[in-house]
């Protein structure tokens, strides 16, 4: 393979992060900027995507177990008629609870977490385009998401967690129906969040149309990235829309406005139109990431490459669009008129034909395969199985009528809790055993990874399928409690067991985690190579955990899985042959000389200025205002953070990361009318481009 | 036995297993009777949709055995060994055999983008034909209309028997909601204060109550008798404790009901029990609980219970809010009119059965004779009742606790109450 | 694309500096967007001579376009630059049109 | 692809040769559509749920002095260029009279907009007196706050420049500055003729 040789030019030269260290270790005022890569206080102020992307798993995971055991009390609740372990009002509580921190705070991170990590490896780049901003996101999602979290504890257990449910119809939002201040922290820590998904989505964008690799076109990308890009699209249309939604609910709340305020002549569907609009979209914010992690796994355990990747992509996109315009399908029963509800619930049946090529994809790419049943492919292969199951559910309440019997039923729940756990969820763990060894440098156990998988497996269809005939049968949702003679008790106990066996899975992979980890420890770290999987993508030309600079020198990719056809040629007779092992292809990371820009204070200190504007709204005005002063200081040390000489031009260390323009604005300015010559490359990757806006 | 063989022995005995599952499951739940099911439909609307849904369940189900039948088989045939920590020389597989390198095939990607197409604008074809159906809400052939109004957490039922929702209703009830069987009757669909959803599964799908908003819709009922239902969109605090019934009467029984809906309660005879119970009824209750020919509006006047201005939406808005005029004394100020209790099987949101064991066992216009009163739930819940059925702390909405009253009050009122009928 | 590639390798800023327009451009400009400012206000004091207000919203939505995009196309450079820009906000102009105006069509506000 | 460029160009090679942080600046407008579009269509919604005795548009709108600083906000889109296009020509002491006017132009919309604000205040609009009301102080307050913003960001270039930090090489910066001030611009165009010209 003579890439290889080609792309290994002199690595100082081909730097896509230049710094001096002069620059890195200039003092700033009072401020010295942070250095060092060890030690816990090196992860506060890191900007590299990687621990970036870490630090967003291990929140996403925290936040899991939060929501888990929640979902343990629902289940605990309605075990049994007239069930008593929990009141009607911690139950709306627990449940509003459950619904925000599952999506807002462990689905989308945990994508998002994949999305840090493995973006930039998979087009083959150095970090994101605008690395401090990346360090603010997590920070502010993680202020956002502490902010929601803590509403459980401030005031007594439940008092003031937010109980309107996470989609918070109004007017029982409003303050005569929710007096408490759960709302006031539902809306404010939306918000919060919100901005963490919008900075982090126009960074992730910038950063596949912009840093891809030499070669790296749009048709050569994985489709994992093809899936994120897709979801940060969404995520920066749909976010402005609940902003909206969210300051209005705000300003009726703490300024006494009247957008529903019936009284007022308000219409409170203007709120279920918001909501949704943004919340569609938002159901294939989540979902995709994982479609993307499963089209990853199933061709490296297949020996095959991805069944039809221009179809695979293609309806990615098709979902991405066509998500736009189902919104109302929430709302069939809410009185929106017959003809919006024929035309929505049209729209919304043909969402399922992308979805359902992507799943026969799958199965083709599967087809005369050499399929190796690892923990990474059960999970993929389970969210195949399970995701199909959601999907044809949600056709049967795309049908209008239909759906005026589902909707607000246990079917429902049913329904979404196939695709968001036994899709989303299935799929990024099954991201987290196949990516693990690239992260950490060593695996989860293979045995503990498959008894967790089948266990979880189980349980997850002894909670959720019966809640099918729940729903069928007539049970609502969000009711706390029912009566013993409505004769739900049977599917009720048996989803609550299931719950518990869920639990138990869940148990054994932070088990697994836990004794991978130990084992790796006494033994000194075992090096599984770069490519422990015999994978396809980029992230895996590089050693394993990934060096700070990922990669020693730029890759040239030439074709779909570059890495791939680096390691594999094909004979005379069409036969796949072995023509070099991934060592002898992949960089060892041994390049030193790379500089990087250098960690920042100020990400967390911005994060720190928006939780104290986010509690000073809730409860006090002046500590708002003192979050704000911290706020702006921030955004000023942030600006005047890089070594502001413009003679130096090129010498800057961070001139990839500048939120607003404030900063250097990269060599572009320099005298000798650089980096220009790469737009002479753009036609065609701009054209490309085209196909994603 | 040649591998083929084997995987077909393998997978029928699957399916066969996984059918007979199915079967029993779905056995299980249609015969099973459930008071909510939406699975055995007893009225017009509801048997259009089962009838628009099962064909479409059936279809899913064999999409579903497919898949999974595929994902089965596809690992059955093509799963290979290997190496369990991958640290094998070749890595997680045992040798060096590649399948085909298949990048795709343009003609399969099209056929199953199309047929699945089709499949779904044949689906969408009946879908439209049972939407618009349904929502032909003049098919009524009654004259009257019921205005349903939700508020947290019970349903008032206010009877225009001339069909002119903009007029005083000629009476009010709550929680049950008596319709004529046989026939579709037309409701107009209201809400208070947050929004509701009224559903009778057995009947029909559900249509929110939105404030500020006036839905129509049609129910109908091919035989008498008694239908649960549930509020189904989430409204607060009791969400879970807001029930309803629908109770559909011969024609000839429903006029009979219809004519004891419209007489006013008469005041209990002197120094009975009743009549002791109606003082404290008068003191404590009368302010928000209607009892036509006893109370009156000014007894509601300035109550604590009522609402406060600001979000009193119960009064007509001039510039939108198509809401419930009130006219006169027939509507209760904030809880239910009492004025025919006895009537009802149930009471505080069709949580509790107003007479022990009655079932359907005795014809609904005769409980108020011979069912037996459920003085247990009855007196715990005028005495305390967000113990029975959680309400907002700071009183606004659900009934207050009156804990103050003696069990000899409570014993009178329950008295007075009984004469309601 | 055509306004991108061809640069000559000395200009600093390619992809929008070689086509600046003038000064004087963006004058002419701004005293269309003015004049069209003044027509706008013209029809808010002149409805009474009996247009009906349909024709007056049409009016004033087809000047309200043609500002916005004199701004775009010229202020903001979109004219001569890089046509992704123009995809990316165009793209969320027609999405933010497309979901609100459905929106409010099943309030049937129109 | 003409990659036998200088090395210093390789450092700054982007997949589309444009800079990261313009595209993120367009980005980032095509989001903010969403968002003013979702406040305008409420506004449009709302504006006539009021009663006939309320406050309405009707009572409070001044066209001739909106008109008057809406032509101001227009023309400082004017002077955003000429800073812009000062500064490409490496003409430093045009740039920050340019930026100058700008912030100062800006400052005379918001101050107008505050005399507005309080003009209908005392003729009984308040935010909470209608929808009318909350609708159109919760658009055009959303719009003054992003012209607010845009205005610090100018005044910060200017210090900048003051300080000799804004040079020539940074002319994109003051570019990307003007695209959002422009967006700021366009969507008040959108906002005049909707929320004050159109019959009520």
């Amino acid at each position: 393979m003579t890439v290889t040789d080609r792309t290994i030019t002199a690595p100082e030269e081909t730097l896509a992060l230049p710094a001096g260290p002069a620059v890195a270790h200039r003092p700033l005022g009072v401020f010295t900027r942070p250095q060092g890569s060890e030690g816990w206080r090196s992860w506060l102020f890191t900007v590299d995507h990687k621990r970036i992307g870490i630090m967003y798993g291990a929140a996403a995971m925290f936040f899991f177990l939060v929501g888990g055991a929640e979902a343990l009390f629902i289940r605990l609740q309605l075990a049994t008629p007239n069930g008593s372990v929990i009141g009607a009002g911690t139950y709306n509580g627990v449940f509003t609870m459950h619904g925000v921190t599952m999506v807002f705070l462990v689905i989308m991170p945990m994508a998002a977490a994949f999305a840090n990590y493995l973006l930039p490896l998979q087009v083959g780049a150095r970090d994101v385009a605008f690395p401090r901003l990346n360090a603010f996101s997590f920070w502010c999602f993680l202020a956002g998401g502490l902010l929601l979290v803590s509403s459980i504890f401030i005031g007594g257990w439940f008092q003031n967690a937010p109980d309107g449910g996470w989609f918070n119809y109004a007017p029982n939002s409003g303050l005569p129906f929710s007096p408490s201040k759960g709302i006031d922290f539902y809306a404010v820590g939306l918000q919060i969040t919100g901005i963490a998904s919008l900075v982090s989505s126009i960074n992730l964008i910038v950063t596949v149309l912009n840093m891809r690799t030499k070669g790296m076109s749009f048709f050569r990308m994985p489709v994992l990235t093809w899936m994120l890009l897709i979801t940060q699209f969404l995520l920066l249309f749909a976010i402005p829309v609940i902003t909206v939604a969210l300051f209005l609910l705000m300003f009726d709340r703490l300024w006494d406005a009247n957008f529903f305020n019936v009284a007022a002549g308000a219409d409170p569907l203007l709120w279920q139109h918001l909501f949704w609009i943004f919340g569609h979209p938002e159901v294939y914010i989540l979902i995709l990431p994982a479609f993307g992690i499963v089209s990853e796994i199933i061709p490296t355990f297949s020996r095959k490459p991805l069944f039809g990747y221009h179809f695979m992509v293609a309806s990615g996109i098709a979902i991405g669009f066509m998500g736009w315009g189902v919104w109302a399908h929430h709302m069939f029963t809410s009185g929106i008129g017959p003809l919006a509800v024929a035309a929505f619930s049209v729209s919304t049946m043909f969402i399922a034909v992308p979805t359902g090529v992507k799943i026969l994809n799958w199965l083709a790419t599967m087809y005369r395969g050499r399929l190796r049943f690892t923990t990474p492919m059960l999970y993929a292969v389970g969210v195949v199985s399970m995701f199909t199951i959601g999907g044809l559910s949600g056709v049967t309440h795309a049908i209008a009528p239909s759906d005026t019997q589902q909707t607000d039923t246990y079917y429902i729940v049913a329904h979404f809790h196939y695709v968001i756990f036994g899709g989303a969820l299935l799929g990024l763990f099954g991201g987290f055993y196949f990516w693990w060894p690239k992260a950490f440098g060593y695996k989860l156990s293979e045995a503990w990874g498959k008894a967790s998988f089948w266990v979880m497996l189980v349980g997850f269809n002894f909670t959720f399928g019966p809640m099918h005939i729940l729903g069928l049968q007539g049970m609502s949702r969000r009711i706390s409690t029912y009566r013993a003679d409505e004769g739900f008790a049977l599917w009720n106990m048996v989803a609550t067991i299931g719950s518990f066996v869920i639990a138990v899975g869940v148990a054994m992979f932070l088990w697994n985690v836990y004794a991978s980890t130990r084992k790796w420890q006494r033994a000194g770290r075992p090096d599984v190579g770069p490519d422990p999987w015999d994978a396809r993508g980029l992230e895996w030309m590089t050693a394993s955990p990934v060096p700070e600079h990922n990669f020693d020198s730029e890759i040239e990719v030439e074709r779909l899985d570059e890495f791939w056809h680096r390691k594999y040629g094909v004979d005379e007779n069409h036969r796949v042959v072995k023509t070099a092992t991934a060592e002898e292809v992949a960089h060892d990371g041994s390049n030193t000389k790379v500089h990087l820009p250098s960690p920042s204070y100020w990400p967390i200190v911005l994060g720190g200025g928006i939780l104290l504007v986010g509690y000073g709204l809730i409860y006090n005005l002046w500590l708002a205002a003192a979050g704000l002063v911290l706020l702006v200081g921030a955004i000023y040390g942030w600006i005047l953070e890089p070594a502001d000489d413009p003679d130096a031009a090129g010498h800057h260390d961070d001139h990839h990361d500048d939120g607003d323009g404030h900063g250097d604005p990269s060599g572009n300015g320099g005298p000798d009318g650089n980096g220009e010559s790469a737009s002479a490359a753009a036609p065609a990757d701009t054209e490309e481009a085209a196909t994603v806006g | 036995m040649s591998r083929r063989l084997k995987v077909l022995v393998w997978l029928s005995s699957l399916l066969v297993i996984a059918g007979t599952i199915a079967l029993i499951v779905v056995g299980i739940v249609v015969t099973d009777d459930h008071p909510l099911s939406t699975l055995s439909p007893v009225g017009r609307q509801g048997r259009d949709i089962a009838r628009l849904i099962n064909p479409i369940f059936i279809v899913a189900g064999v999409v579903f055995f497919l898949v999974q039948g595929a994902v089965l088989a596809l690992w059955w045939r093509y799963r290979v060994g290997g190496s369990e920590t991958g640290d094998g020389e070749h890595g997680y597989y045992e040798d060096d055999e590649f399948p085909d390198q298949t990048h795709g095939n343009d003609r399969l990607e099209i056929a199953w983008t199309i047929v699945p197409t089709i499949l779904l604008a044949v689906i969408s074809v009946f879908t439209l034909v049972a939407l618009f159906a349904l929502d032909d809400v003049d098919a009524s052939d009654e004259d009257m209309v019921v205005t349903v109004i939700g508020q947290q957490w019970w349903w008032e039922y206010q009877y225009h028997l001339d069909g002119d929702t903009t007029t005083a209703p000629d009476f009010v009830t709550a929680n049950e909601l008596v319709i004529p069987a046989g026939v579709d009757v037309a409701l107009d669909i209201k809400s208070r204060d947050v929004i509701h959803s009224f559903w009778i599964p057995k009947l029909n799908g559900k249509r929110d109550a939105v404030p500020g908003r006036s839905h129509d819709w049609v129910i109908q009922a091919d035989n008498p008798g008694r239908y649960r239902g549930q509020c189904t969109e989430f409204c607060g605090l009791s969400h879970g404790y807001m029930k309803m019934v629908a109770v559909a009467l011969t024609p000839s029984e429903f006029a009979q009901w219809r004519d004891n809906q419209m007489t006013p309660a008469s005041a209990p005879a002197e120094g009975t029990a009743a009549a002791a119970g109606w003082e404290v009824f008068s003191q404590q209750c009368a302010s928000c609980h209607a009892v036509n020919g006893l109370t009156s509006a000014a007894n509601r006047g300035g109550a604590a219970e009522s609402p406060p201005d600001d979000w009193d939406i119960y009064g007509e808005f001039n510039g939108g809010y198509a809401g419930p005029v009130i006219t006169d004394e027939l509507i209760a100020g904030a809880a239910p009119n009492l004025t025919h209790l006895m009537t009802r099987g149930t009471f505080a949101g069709s949580i509790f059965d107003l007479y022990l064991g009655a079932g359907d066992h005795i014809p609904y216009l005769e409980l108020a004779n011979r069912g037996t009163l459920n003085r247990g739930d009855l007196e715990a819940w005028i005495s305390n009742a967000p113990e029975r059925k959680p309400a907002d702390a700071d009183g606004l909405r659900g009934m207050p606790a009156r804990t103050g009253l003696s069990p000899d009050d409570i014993d009178n009122v329950v008295a007075f109450l009984s004469t309601l009928d | 694309m055509a306004t991108v590639t061809p640069e000559s390798p000395d200009t600093a800023h390619a992809p929008d500096e070689h086509a600046h327009p003038s000064n004087w451009l963006y004058v002419k400009v701004a005293i269309a967007l003015a004049l069209l400012t003044a027509f706008e206000v013209f029809t808010y004091f002149e409805t009474v001579h009996g247009w009906g207000d349909t024709a007056i919203i049409i009016m004033l939505v087809l000047m309200m376009l043609v500002k916005f995009f004199l701004v775009v196309a010229f202020f903001m450079h979109l004219k001569f630059d890089a046509p992704i820009f123009w995809r990316l906000f165009v793209f969320g102009l027609i999405l933010a049109m497309a979901v609100y105006m459905v929106m409010l069509t099943a309030f049937r506000f129109w | 692809m003409a990659d036998e460029a200088t090395t210093h160009a390789e450092e700054h090679h982007t997949s589309t040769g444009i800079s990261n942080e313009k595209l993120a600046m367009w980005v980032f407008l095509g989001s903010e559509c969403l968002l003013f579009g979702g406040l305008i269509s409420t506004y449009m919604f709302n504006k006539g749920r009021i009663g006939p005795n309320d406050i309405g548009p009707d009572d409070v709108f001044d066209i001739p002095f909106t008109s008057v600083s809406s032509f101001v906000l227009l023309m400082s889109s004017l002077t955003m260029v000429f800073a812009v296009s000062a500064i490409a020509r490496g003409d430093l002491r045009g740039n920050r009279i340019w930026l100058a006017t700008t912030a100062a132009l800006g400052a005379t919309f918001v101050a107008g907009q505050v005399y507005e604000f309080t003009a209908f205040y005392s003729e009984g609009l308040g935010f909470t007196t209608n929808l009318f009301g909350s609708a159109f102080y919760a658009l055009t307050g959303f719009h003054g706050a992003h012209v607010t913003i845009g205005i610090i960001m100018l005044m910060s270039l200017y210090v900048m420049s003051m300080r000799g930090n804004l040079g020539p090489e940074r002319a994109e910066t003051v570019e990307i500055i003007g695209l959002y001030w422009h967006f700021v611009d366009i969507v008040w165009i959108v906002i005049f003729t909707i929320v004050y010209l159109f019959p009520q």
